[in-house]
């Protein structure tokens, strides 16, 4: 059931002790940074997050890291130079990485949202990455069993809704949020804009509003904006 | 073992890191679909020249990517897989990252052009961790480009820091893929790679008979036909 | 055996087929996300209610189908998986196959409503083949509406032409999903399918034991709160 | 290597005997009339066809099959009321069949183009389209594996192309187009119009230009457009 909600606290309140959280991004572009201040605040602990890299700087997820809230982190990128919260403490041994690769991750995730048990691809096959995974030889050519990432709550950010749900994005900033909405059991939407249900194309829809449970529209100034659902929906 | 050939010093010097982005670039054909790796390989673009009409794909969800933007033309979500603010081309695209490594793990990417630690004799590519035990694994889209395309280039100093060939026989460092690098542009030499061993197109400052003695894998030229 | 309460007969004759798909479309939760299959199901749409937000998918590539198409609203790209020309609603989307079955597969929809030969004590559902040798088999997205979706719900005759329940021990003709049935909608009860054993919601025209006596398992009558 | 071509004799040339073809549509949606025409005049046999039925009537995929040019048939709903030819060659036994439920033809298809090697799904587990599969019990469900089905030509309609081949389709004419364009070595589309490139919003290209090799413009009246490609290229 779709619910359009006045303040990213509300929105968050899904993620429970122990979830599984999927958060979109790729670098800047895409990352729901209202969701995930929002989800810091929440108090919410003991997660797994999935999201390409493990947070940079002193923001967003490095935030939560540092905070000690993420006990594992699923991702392909969780090195970067200013990922020193992260790296602190997996050098303390206070945070599990399962590290995959980037397409990987996406076909996983893709998978979970498609009702897939488990896939085999060539990436990774006969390399560190692959130890300890089902193997097979496919038309000549090895594969790495893999299997789909499901999550609790995804948290993701795009252009515009519908009433209805309907979601579309902005340039690179599409990447994960379209396969993060179909995996999670509940999916929390970042918006800049709420548009009447009929003025999206319907050829145009990215994520269907099947897809989508809670929708929080963000101003440019970063605030929640209350009140616009009712109004368009 | 005999070189046979030895007549391909193509130039006096070992090429700097610009020449040898000018000469992948050039060796591109005319219609590809190209991903250019973080670091060295993004140098490739700036070489790319319109009448080849080279379409660039970013892993993080585009196809006809444009020039690394400036200015005004900063957009925070317009960027490249470096995180890089980039530029759109008339005829580009966008997509999700599930379609986007689609792309290149489908096989539709002509070539991906990569940096690397070390390649093996018989292609295997190592390029995306040192191995050293304290260091915070990292592997982004490595594994996938190395992987899918069609063929895999690989740029690179031939030599360490230590003096090292990081053309071997086979990989010390984690492999990213087995048996996918199809030609390694270095410094000294240009490498083909394959099952039938490595061969060598080009030298840039030496001759093959110095190159060989760098390099602790059997070379051969290439034939006049691959260069 | 005893059937406990024999209360449950809501009405004085068998239901018609339009009286059945009148209750199922009732029964569907408002905001649900619904399939309806071809046939006796596409009644159903005609009883949905628009306060009940109900939105429709058609596994051939489209959320929020409207009515079936009349005079100028007809047009060939715009069909149902029944291949008739329907309609779109305001907030509608297309998307392609993969797509669409990735809905359906992945378990988003909320209920899908197919009808059947036969559904097992278990709910089993066999409708897509009768088995004859000589049948040209074709089975479309019955299996993958079945098995993916939250709930399935079977519009049938209880009885054949023969005489003979379509609600069985075990299903004799080929099966398209196992143990997938929830609720099976018949002119002569409402039979609540799954791991307990057959309930019965109500019956029509009959009561609980005449009703068990047309059919071969042993039914129960669902709790109240089931009703 | 993108082509814009002028006839559809051109256009499926590309087509060998004994080659595996694609074909897009869902009844009459989506399906490219004017290439399955231009297939049956080329005179090319042996061939394994991949269409979600085995053709209507007395035109189209029917007549490749009544003129016996079908040795192999991969579908999910061959039985039709008006599939007489088909029903004819399937009771003589001079047609094979592999029947695929709708959504494994969909996700195995999509398989091919995504580089996937095999998936396991719950579709058709514990059914006759499951035996002599290999099954597993994933977190609970029994599941079969499924292999990705390649093709050497597909044919599809769009609705416009650009001068790169990116192309947008209509309505649900959508259907297997996007999926059949990845899966295929070499991929042929009819379309209604060609575009400059730069007229269509990148943020809704359906199936990039990658997937697309050869073009031709259909006329509505279903004649092949000629010299139209050149001028907006």
């Amino acid at each position: 059931m779709l619910n359009f909600v006045d303040t990213v606290g509300e929105a968050v309140a899904a993620v429970k002790d122990g979830s599984t959280v999927m958060i979109g991004g790729f670098g800047n572009a895409g990352q729901p940074f209202e969701l995930i201040d929002a989800l810091l605040e929440s108090g919410a602990t003991d997660l797994t997050v999935v999201n390409n890299n493990a947070g940079q700087g002193d923001q967003g997820l490095a935030l939560l890291i540092k905070e000690g809230r993420v006990r594992k982190m699923i991702c392909s990128f969780p090195r970067q130079s200013d990922s020193w919260h992260f790296d602190a403490k997996y050098k303390a041994g206070q945070i599990e990485l399962e590290l995959v690769p980037q397409g990987n991750l996406a076909e996983r995730i893709r998978a979970a949202g498609a009702g897939i048990g488990g896939f085999f691809t060539p990436t990774g096959y006969g390399t560190m990455l692959a130890e300890g995974k089902e193997t097979r030889i496919i038309d000549g050519r090895g594969q790495v069993f893999e299997t789909p990432i499901h999550a609790d709550v995804a948290l993701i950010k795009a252009l515009k809704a519908d009433g209805v749900g309907n979601l579309i994005y902005r340039k690179t900033a599409r990447n994960f949020g379209p396969i993060m909405a179909a995996a999670a059991k509940h999916t929390v939407v970042q918006v800049s804009e709420i548009v009447p249900t009929g003025s999206l194309d319907p050829e145009n829809i990215v994520t269907p509003g099947i897809y989508v449970n809670s929708i929080v529209r963000i101003d440019s100034s970063g605030a929640a904006a209350a009140g616009t659902a009712e109004q368009v929906a | 073992m005999s070189l046979v050939e030895t007549s391909i010093q193509t130039s006096e010097t070992p090429l700097g890191r610009d020449d040898l982005a000018r000469m992948v670039a050039r060796d591109i054909a005319p219609g590809s679909f190209v991903n250019l790796g973080i670091g060295q390989p993004t140098l490739v673009s700036n070489y790319l020249k319109p009448e080849q009409n080279i379409t660039l794909h970013t892993e993080n969800g585009m196809l006809g990517m444009g020039p690394v933007a400036t200015g005004d033309q900063i957009d925070g979500d317009l960027i490249n897989a470096g995180k890089i603010a980039v530029t759109e081309l008339p005829g580009a695209s966008y997509f999700h990252h599930a379609d986007s490594f689609a792309i290149m793990r489908g096989g539709h990417l002509d070539i991906c052009v990569l940096g690397a630690f070390q390649v093996s004799a018989t292609g295997d590519l190592a390029n995306w961790h040192t191995g050293a035990p304290d260091a915070i694994p990292a592997v982004g889209g490595a594994m996938d480009l190395a992987t899918g395309a069609k063929d895999v280039f690989v740029m690179m100093t031939l030599l360490t820091r230590e003096g090292a060939s990081k053309i071997v026989e086979a990989c010390t460092y984690p492999l990213t893929g087995l048996g996918c690098v199809t030609r390694v542009y270095t410094d000294k030499a240009v490498f083909l790679t394959g099952p039938d061993g490595v061969r060598v197109r080009e030298t840039f400052g030496c001759t093959l008979e110095e190159l060989q003695a760098l390099v602790p894998v059997p070379l051969t030229a290439a034939p006049a036909v691959e260069r």
